[in-house]
């Protein structure tokens, strides 16, 4: 286990490095000047450049590369340029916002996906195999912000169940939260539903054919036991590593559903930095997700090595 | 003035008010103080800095937190406010100006001439909004606690206009030494409580306010600005009784919300004037020609019809309609494709030609606009391939680098003429980009800056908007759009503010 | 299908396209999604025909009309017939889906097997590359490359080549390294066959069927991602008729004009609702373990 | 030992278990295949039958419909299977649970993948117990333990709490075995026990299955394709081909008085340890496809003895033959005689002419070849904790191949044999350079590969070639069989366009296939015809050596013997040397001069195959020699079982690599000196690796072969 986790975080230090790189080459080339933007359109010439020395948009771009990276390790992402606060503050507020969202939507999504993926391995191609997938293909088939449009106008405008959108923080209305989130969490975790049962469904088939499962049924365990204990307790490692999969998918689809739910997450955030072509919060951004995402994978991977005895206990495998 | 003309980050229609009457609704009652408005806003506060920031949606919250000399009143005339009286010299150079005593910042500090001097020593020392007008001031003094004094280099009629804007409040002395301000200070109704970055802004009442009113306010204990980009989804909201208020109802919307009677409509016109930017330094528009034949290839009562639905007005002036800036006698050109032929067969395109057409996608009336304006164009032989930038790829490439062949964008109803044609119009306005360029043109407008008699500079105006008509400026205008509010009923005073782009919500108290 | 006696299939091929074929046939899933498919592309090549309005007819009198003989799926808020831009959209994200996963397979195919064909460092660089590609959402990458290359439907499609490579990349590694695990390889080598001769011409032509099935899901979900770039106005630009566009337009219009909203939407998840069936069916059909009929 | 138990007396009473004419088919899409037809035979309480034939024959599907295990798209079309008096083809679901596992339990063939990885042993043994005899859990994990302990799984108290993982391969067979055993069933059905395991391994296990049929006198049906482990276990035997129980009998009578020619030609067709033959008898073709079976006699296509009628007439039935009670399924059961097996040729094997006096073709020296442990570029790298408790970096490696040294000369076979893992395809891969070795030499034809670039070593390639274990992947699917062999022509300058094809068609003639075989797909062949194939593109480059990396461990033994014997004649017909990998030291006796024997990535003894043969022998030779089930129940041998399983290569054992299992270990000198490859006795050309003396390693007290194991064959 001690050399799985090692392994685990040397990839996760080198990938983390390219998402370094790669994060700084693309937000380095978007267009537009920031000083002009920080100025005003009132600025002059020599104005601009003085902002751009005292900001470092002179120097070379590895020096500002290795500035920002030493700056990263410590913590320090950097001053938003539009909005002069540091960068790891704005993040940090709506960080937790945006998990709470993706985390209710996976919440969600497991809580039916699991299920429906097991009857519909137990029964294939019978009828309640045929249903959920058609659920399934409908679930991933529809844009995320589609569904966000329509549970808005059934659920908000017609019912008027659940507010159209927006967020309460839980220290002033804990109730007023969640009625803000069921709709924006249920829609991203109908989507999620779809795909945790499809790689639920055919994780099951596949530890289904194998072949202590053939034992067990040859020992007289019933159909419940079977599934139930030797081939759920299979079936469900991948899927875990989907799960933490689909987390971070959440975690990126809350771009657009935030903007349709007006969920003030990191989701926004990244919009306004690309708009705004503020650089810092920007990289701040999406360092943070992929961050989040890395992460996610990496609780993946440590729950995987937890449920499987092989590398639980391993070491190596 | 609110902002640089239309080039802030503001979605569609919102804004000020200006068109006296119309928003004030039955407050027949007696205001009732206290309460919380929740405000559903259209475009997030940006910065918070009065004398640096041009964005609209800053304006809105500053002009209930910051305050000026000189205040305008919903007839645009220009009021006493921190000064309680001024005074100008027989030459136009010489500005006295006589404060309020017992006026008290949201520190609990007094206000004094000191911090007026302060203040606009930092604007003319510094690079903000106002700094320009400053070249035009020789000296500044405080003779006394509450007497501050101008002295202007030469008559310069918009400077007093100029003062009335968030881009000359005052500031206490302290602040004024800051380079930049995230959390103003002001003698305002309202003081800064918290925000949100993107996502909500609050405003508490000052207790100690200098000009209370068992009239006039401030009665509301807190305003809860929510931001929420998209109109749809705010109207909603509102619909759903999520707010009190919003601004920037969605055009589409407004008759349906009008039919509402569970709704206080209001609605203020004009607020901003969407114009079709074209560059005069490159192919094909280079070419006067080129520039008549798209001008007629555009019927500009559909497109404003499109965008609007009825809301907006057609225009081919850049004075606000109503003002006596407005030349009656220049219509925008009708359609006419035989015409529009002729010119380019003179351009030497006879069979049209093709051109990038970059929309700021935040504007949703302008996107809607430009869909109808490439569709008519192509009709003409004008191929125009929208490209829906961001406002800060905007910035750059437009405005900055002139990277760009058309394009359209607004700018706010300002009242004062030089702001129209001389900001966006003149080669030395602060917001010239297209790169049209006329003697004559530019000799009526800095004319028209010394004059302080209204009917002489009428005239000047008039003229030039002919100029503009005649020469096909880079700036085809479109339409002027009004500012669209809704609340609840129960949400009584006068909505907006007299120039158009900001929100006062002194005398607004909720029932 | 191709019978004429021009083509000289040799027996054996023509008898492993046949099983296919009947395989495919009784994959209902496969059989639903070829059929979309098939009449997706087909509503795509005669769009010009079947489209009764110009697109991008503007006209202020009809906007916002309701269903109608005249106009079957309405009319959006200009006026325009959303039945015929809802027709002229198939080209659209047709072309998006094939054109960037035509890409990225291109891209990701290469790195994949050449990845897992020399493994290493060579193989660890690539992977850690690829997983820090993947590391970042889908729609957040390919929007933050828009801004860089400009909002354009070829940019969207670059946008989404290279959003996509990795994922493509993956399934191409593993499908090489289980192919390596076959002695053939080995006997290439022994056969003294050099290693790009090996990579392209003996691994390369065996790791098809994982592809295609990666391909033809991933096409699927360059579709979705397209409809939420032009969702977020970043995609294509109007007057193009995107579908993601026309719902973000629409979405103004969802309780007064519905119908701009609906058949657009309808489009997206009938087209992606195919390649997805198709893309599951074909990893039915292709796999060799799910021999037995159904 | 002896390895049959008395015969037992037909009993008065019903059998334990009698199958009545039983069916099960599958539906596929080209119709449907009929895997167990008409299949009758019965089992008495403390029997052992066995069920053998070749791959496909229906053994299995046999066994598993006797407990209702077939799933769509099979089905059990008709018969019966009477237990205990009862039909349990006529049980619900329900019913058949409470017998399965309980009354009659299944042991299945392959341990890797048949215990649940998530499921420590001990759960999976006692959901049996607590599910069957509704036993406290306390109790069924003390009756669990017992079990384990039975099977002679050591310390099981301890290892109950274990993960199947954490056990080899021989013990998670004992896991399975401890599980169908753990309720005490009447029968237990071994769907082939030991087939994936090691020689060694699978003598202790079949040791293991007959003691406790001894002790505990339940019925066992054996299912195995190895006759060898049929002769040393079963009572009773039946032979399955195609689907039909072709013969049914008394196992003695089997051997002694087959009544099927089928019966016949397998027994003759497996390599016997101790017996040289030149040419090994072989059945001709293969089994047929159940799709398409013949019209008449299943078998007759193959059958040296058929007659017209036999072709036509139908599937004969399975009748009383001789006058034993043997039945068997062939017409001419009563008028053939083949109790007469294949008799070689009298004459001592004519020793090739290997001349070994000049330089070698091909030489090894020191070859090594590390794997890093783990996974990926820093795979290998591992965190210990140190004696302090702080972690360490360290760098592991797989001893795969460990300092080998041999040399083949021109025309000459030198096999290599050694359990699995034990670095033989290392030293195959290595030698050729397929992979870089970490050190060593080695020279073909005088030059040294070793110093050689990519390109120089991918011309010299065309000397050498290699034959590989799955002749299904070594052929790559997507092209022709003519397109692979010519590649490997034009890829040499040997030949293009036209010629090429003659060539390609002279080559597949010459392998025993047809010049059309060339236009079709790799997958339409059989595995045996595969390996021709294979074969054939070895030889398309003409080369002067071919490794032979166990070419034949894939296939049945009747098809084994035809690829062997091709071998064989192609080394005769072009000279060619060859390096021959395999695991089964009973195939290298026919095929090689002589013999290294590996162990744990070293070489233990190398010698002529007379030499290796015979003593003195390593203790690990030895051990690997006795534990070869003969296919021939009249000959016992005293079994030298190995204690434990190959040691981890990642950190081999100190001294000589084999004495954490040597049975004749000496002490101290063995745990900390390493021996070296020697020769024994100078100029013999026998090397021997252990501190043993000669005198020790000749002494057989451990290998007392019975009085009549001195058959007249037996060509030392
Ligand atoms: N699921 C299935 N679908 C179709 N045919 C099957 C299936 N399972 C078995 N068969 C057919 O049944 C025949 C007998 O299979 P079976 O597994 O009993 O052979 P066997 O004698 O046990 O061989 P082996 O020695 O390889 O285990 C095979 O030839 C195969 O064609
Ligand atoms: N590519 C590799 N990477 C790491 N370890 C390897 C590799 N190939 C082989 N090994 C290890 O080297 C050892 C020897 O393997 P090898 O395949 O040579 O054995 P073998 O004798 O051919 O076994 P078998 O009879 O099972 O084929 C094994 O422990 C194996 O795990
Ligand atoms: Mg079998
Ligand atoms: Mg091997
Ligand atoms: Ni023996």
């Amino acid at each position: 286990m001690y050399n799985y986790l090692a392994r685990r975080l040397g990839f996760m230090l080198l990938t983390l490095l390219f998402v370094t790189v790669i994060t700084f080459a693309v937000t380095n080339i978007l267009p537009g000047n920031v000083a002009l933007l920080i100025l005003g359109p009132n600025a002059t010439d020599q104005s601009i450049q003085a902002l751009q020395s005292q900001l470092g948009l002179d120097q070379p771009l590895y020096i500002q590369y290795i500035d920002w990276i030493v700056g990263l390790v410590q913590g320090d992402m950097g001053t938003s340029l539009r909005f002069g606060e540091p960068v790891a503050t704005l993040i940090a507020e709506k960080l937790g916002r945006s998990l709470l969202l993706a985390t209710a939507a996976t919440a969600i999504a497991v809580f039916f996906a699991i299920p429906l993926g097991v009857i519909s391995a137990v029964k294939q191609n019978e009828l309640p195999d045929l249903l959920a997938s058609m659920f399934g293909f409908i679930g991933i088939s529809i844009p995320i912000f589609l569904w966000g449009l329509v549970f808005i106008l059934v659920f908000a405008v017609w019912f008027g169940l659940f507010p159209t959108g927006g967020y309460v923080p839980p220290s002033e209305d804990p109730v007023a939260t969640l009625t803000h989130l069921v709709l924006p969490a249920s829609s991203m975790g109908f989507a999620l539903t779809a795909y945790i049962m499809r790689m639920t469904r055919s994780s099951m088939l596949e530890v289904l054919s194998e072949e202590y499962i053939n034992l067990a049924r040859a020992k007289g365990m019933t159909q419940r036991v079977i599934v139930l204990k030797h081939a759920l307790q299979n079936a469900i490692i991948p899927v875990i590593t989907v799960v933490a999969f689909q987390f971070s998918y959440a975690f990126g689809g809350v771009v657009v559903l935030e903007e349709v739910f007006f969920w003030p997450g990191i989701g926004r955030l990244t919009l306004t930095a690309i708009q705004s072509r503020d650089i810092p919060l920007l990289q701040g951004c999406i360092i943070v997700v992929a961050l989040i995402y890395m992460l996610s994978n990496l609780t993946a991977d440590l729950l995987y090595g937890y449920f499987d005895p092989r590398i639980r206990y391993g070491g190596d495998e | 003035t609110g902002g640089d003309g239309g080039s802030d980050t503001e979605t569609s229609g919102d804004g000020g008010s200006g068109d006296g009457g119309s928003t004030e609704s039955g407050s027949s009652g007696e205001a009732s103080s206290g309460g919380t408005l929740q405000w559903g806003g259209a475009v997030p506060v940006q910065g918070l800095d009065p004398h640096l920031d041009s964005a609209a949606a800053s304006s809105r919250v500053l002009e209930n937190i910051t305050e000026p000399l000189i205040q305008l009143d919903f007839d645009y005339s220009l009021n006493p406010h921190l000064a309680k009286e001024w005074t100008t010299s027989e030459d136009n150079t010489t500005l006295t100006f006589t404060l309020e005593e017992g006026v008290t910042f949201h520190n609990g500090k007094e206000m004094t001439s000191a911090d007026v001097l302060a203040s606009f020593e930092r604007i003319a020392n510094g690079e903000y909004l106002a700094t320009g007008f400053f070249d035009f001031v020789d000296s500044m003094e405080a003779p006394g606690d509450y007497e501050f004094v101008i002295n202007l280099s030469e008559p310069f009629a918009p400077f007093l206009a100029r003062m009335a804007t968030s881009e000359m409040h005052v500031l206490p002395e302290e602040q004024a030494q800051e380079d930049k301000i995230t959390e103003p200070i002001g003698t305002g109704p309202y003081q800064f409580a918290s925000r949100e970055i993107e996502t909500s802004f609050t405003m508490e009442k000052y207790e100690d306010y200098w000009d209370q009113d068992e009239e006039d306010g401030p009665f509301l204990d807190k305003i809860v600005k929510s931001e929420i980009t998209d109109p749809s989804v705010r109207l909603q909201s509102f619909r759903a009784g999520e707010y009190d208020f919003i601004n920037g109802i969605p055009p589409k919307d407004v008759q349906s919300v009008q039919n509402d009677s569970s709704v206080r409509f209001e609605t203020q016109f004009p607020k901003a004037l969407v114009y079709l930017g074209l560059n005069c330094n490159e192919e094909p528009f280079d070419n006067k020609d080129a520039r008549l034949a798209l001008d007629y290839a555009l019927d500009k009562e559909q497109i404003t019809e499109a965008a609007l639905y009825g809301t907006g007005q057609a225009t081919a002036s850049p004075a606000a309609p109503g003002s006596p800036w407005v030349n009656e006698d220049v219509e925008p050109r009708p359609r006419d494709l035989d015409k529009a032929q002729e010119h380019l067969e003179k351009a030497g395109m006879p069979d049209g030609f093709e051109v990038s057409f970059k929309i700021p996608q935040s504007y949703p009336t302008q996107v809607q606009g430009a869909k109808v304006i490439a569709d008519q164009a192509s009709d003409a032989g004008i191929t125009m391939n929208i490209q829906q930038i961001t406002w800060s790829t905007w910035l750059s490439d437009v405005y900055t680098n002139q990277n760009f062949q058309a394009t359209t964008s607004s700018y706010l109803a300002l009242y004062y003429p030089d702001v129209s044609f001389y900001k966006f119009l003149h080669p030395n306005g602060a917001f010239f980009f297209t790169g049209w360029e006329n003697e004559e043109y530019n000799e009526l407008v800095e004319e028209a800056r010394r004059l302080y008699d209204e009917e002489q500079r009428a005239e000047l105006y008039h003229e030039a908007t002919e100029i503009l008509q005649e020469e096909r400026a880079g700036h085809l205008l479109l339409w002027w759009q009004p500012n669209l509010y809704g609340s609840s009923t129960d949400y009584k005073g006068r909505i907006g503010a007299p120039d158009g782009s900001t929100l006062r919500f002194r005398d607004n108290y909720l029932e | 299908m191709m019978s004429t006696s021009t083509f000289s299939i040799s027996d054996a091929r023509k008898e492993r396209f046949e099983r296919f074929v009947r395989k495919f046939r009784n994959n209902t899933k496969a059989m639903i999604g070829l059929v979309i498919v098939v009449l997706l592309v087909l509503v795509a090549i005669f769009a010009p025909v079947l489209a009764p309005y110009p697109i991008d007819k503007t006209s202020i009198e009809d906007r916002s009309e309701a269903p109608s003989v005249d106009h079957p799926f309405g009319t959006d808020d200009l006026g325009r017939d959303i039945f015929s831009r809802v027709v002229m959209g198939s080209r659209i994200s047709l072309r998006v889906g094939f054109g960037a996963i035509g890409v990225a397979l291109a891209a990701g195919t290469v790195i994949g097997v050449v990845s897992g064909y020399y493994g290493g460092l060579v193989d660890e660089l690539l992977m850690r590359l690829m997983d820090a590609m993947m590391s970042f959402p889908p729609i957040l990458l390919a929007l933050t490359l828009l801004v860089v290359l400009g909002p354009e439907l070829n940019n969207v499609i670059l946008a989404l080549a290279f959003v996509y490579t990795p994922y493509i990349a993956r399934v191409g590694r593993s499908a090489t390294l289980s192919e390596t695990n076959e002695s053939y390889v080995e006997s290439a080598i022994a056969r003294g066959e050099s290693s790009g001769r090996i990579v392209f011409s003996e691994v390369l032509p065996n790791t098809t069927a994982p592809l295609l099935v990666q391909g033809s899901l991933n096409i699927a979900f360059a579709m979705l991602a397209e409809a939420s770039l032009s969702f977020l106005g970043l995609g294509a630009q109007p007057p193009t008729p995107s579908w993601g566009l026309m719902i973000n337009t629409g979405r103004g219009f969802m309780q007064t004009a519905p119908w701009m909203v609906i058949f657009p939407g309808l489009a997206i998840a009938i087209t992606v609702i195919g390649f997805n069936m198709l893309g599951d069916g074909l990893r039915d059909v292709l796999d060799p373990k799910v021999d037995a009929i159904e | 030992m002896s390895t049959t138990t008395p015969d037992t007396e037909p009993s008065s009473s019903s059998p334990l278990l009698e199958v009545r004419n039983l069916r099960t088919q599958f539906r596929t899409e080209n119709g449907t295949v009929v895997a167990a037809n008409d299949v009758s035979f019965s089992l008495d309480a403390g029997e052992t039958m066995g069920l053998v034939g070749e791959s496909g024959a229906g053994k299995s599907v046999t066994a598993r419909s006797l407990l209702q295990l077939i799933d769509s798209p099979g089905e059990i079309a008709g018969g019966e299977v009477i237990f205990e008096g009862e039909n349990l083809l006529d049980y619900s679901e329900k019913q058949i649970q409470r017998v399965r596992g309980n009354k009659i339990a299944l042991v299945p063939q392959d341990p890797m993948s048949s215990l649940n990885p998530v499921l420590t042993v001990g759960e999976q043994i006692i959901e049996t117990i607590v599910h069957h005899q509704g036993m406290e859990r306390e109790e069924a994990r003390t009756q669990a333990i017992e079990a384990m302990t039975e099977v002679g799984i050591p310390d099981a108290a301890e290892r109950v709490d274990d993960y199947p993982h954490e056990f080899s391969g021989g013990m998670r067979q004992r896991v399975l075995i401890a599980i169908g055993l753990s309720c005490e069933p009447d029968l237990i059905i071994a769907d082939e026990p030991t087939t994936a395991l090691d020689v060694t391994t699978q003598a202790k296990i079949l040791d293991l299955l007959n003691e406790l049929q001894e002790e505990k006198g339940m019925g066992i049906l054996m299912i195995t394709h190895n006759l060898g482990v049929v002769a040393q276990t079963c009572d009773t035997v039946g032979v399955m081909y195609a689907g039909n129980l072709v013969e049914t009998a008394e196992m003695h009578e089997l051997f002694r008085r087959p009544q099927h020619p089928y019966t016949r030609g397998l027994i003759d067709s497996i390599p016997q340890t101790d017996t040289a033959y030149d040419e090994l008898p072989t059945l001709a073709g293969s089994m047929p496809d159940l799709e398409e079976l013949p019209t008449g006699c299943n078998f007759a296509p193959r059958c040296e003895h058929a007659i017209e009628e036999c072709r036509t007439g139908g599937d004969p039935a399975l009748e009383p033959a001789g006058d034993g009670s043997s039945r068997a399924a062939c017409i001419r059961s009563d008028e053939l005689d083949l109790s007469q097996g294949y008799v070689p040729d009298d004459i001592e094997r004519e020793a090739k002419a290997v001349d070994r006096s000049g330089q070698p073709l091909f030489e090894v020296r020191n070859l090594e070849k590390y794997f890093p442990a783990g996974d990926g570029v820093f795979g290998n790298l591992s965190i210990t904790r140190g004696n302090g408790g702080l972690p360490k970096l360290e760098r592991r490696e797989v001893k795969a191949v460990d300092g080998i040294s041999f040399d083949i000369y021109e025309g000459e076979t030198v096999g290599l044999v050694g359990e699995s893992g034990c670095g033989k395809s290392t030293v195959a891969r290595t030698a050729l350079k397929l992979l870089e070795p970490t050190g060593g030499e080695v020279y073909f034809d005088g030059q040294p590969m070793h110093e050689m670039g990519d390109s120089e070593v991918r011309s010299l390639r065309r000397e050498m070639q290699m034959v590989f274990q799955d002749p299904h992947s070594s052929l790559n699917p997507r092209k022709t069989v003519g397109q692979i062999i010519g590649r490997a022509m034009e890829k040499h300058n040997i030949a293009t366009g036209e010629e090429k094809r003659e060539r390609v068609g002279d080559l597949l003639e010459r392998v025993g296939l047809s010049a059309s075989a060339a236009k079709k797909y790799p997958h339409e062949f059989s595995g045996g015809q595969q390996q021709r194939i294979a074969i054939a593109h070895a030889l398309a480059v003409e080369p002067k050596l071919i490794v032979c990396d166990e070419p034949v461990s894939a296939l049945d033994v009747s098809v084994q013997a035809q690829i062997l014997n091709l071998l064989n004649e192609i080394q005769d017909e072009f000279g060619i040397s060859y390096l021959f990998i395999s695991h089964n030291i009973g195939v290298v006796r026919h095929i090689c001069d002589r013999l290294a024997v590996m162990y744990l990535g070293k070489i233990v003894e190398f010698g002529t195959i007379d030499q290796v043969f015979d003593t003195p022998f390593h203790p690990y030779t030895e051990s690997l020699l006795s534990a070869v089930p003969h296919a021939d129940p009249t000959r016992t041998s005293e079994r030298i079982f190995l204690e434990g399983s190959v040691p981890s290569p990642i950190d081999p054992p100190s001294g000589c690599a084999f004495q954490t299992r040597c049975p004749k270990k000496i002490g101290e000198e063995c745990e900390t000196v390493e021996p070296d490859l020697e020769e024994k006795e100078a100029g013999s050309g026998h090397y021997l690796s252990c501190h043993l003396s000669v005198e020790e390693m000749s002494d057989s007290e451990s290998r007392t072969q019975s009085a009549q194991s001195a058959e007249p064959q037996h060509g030392d």
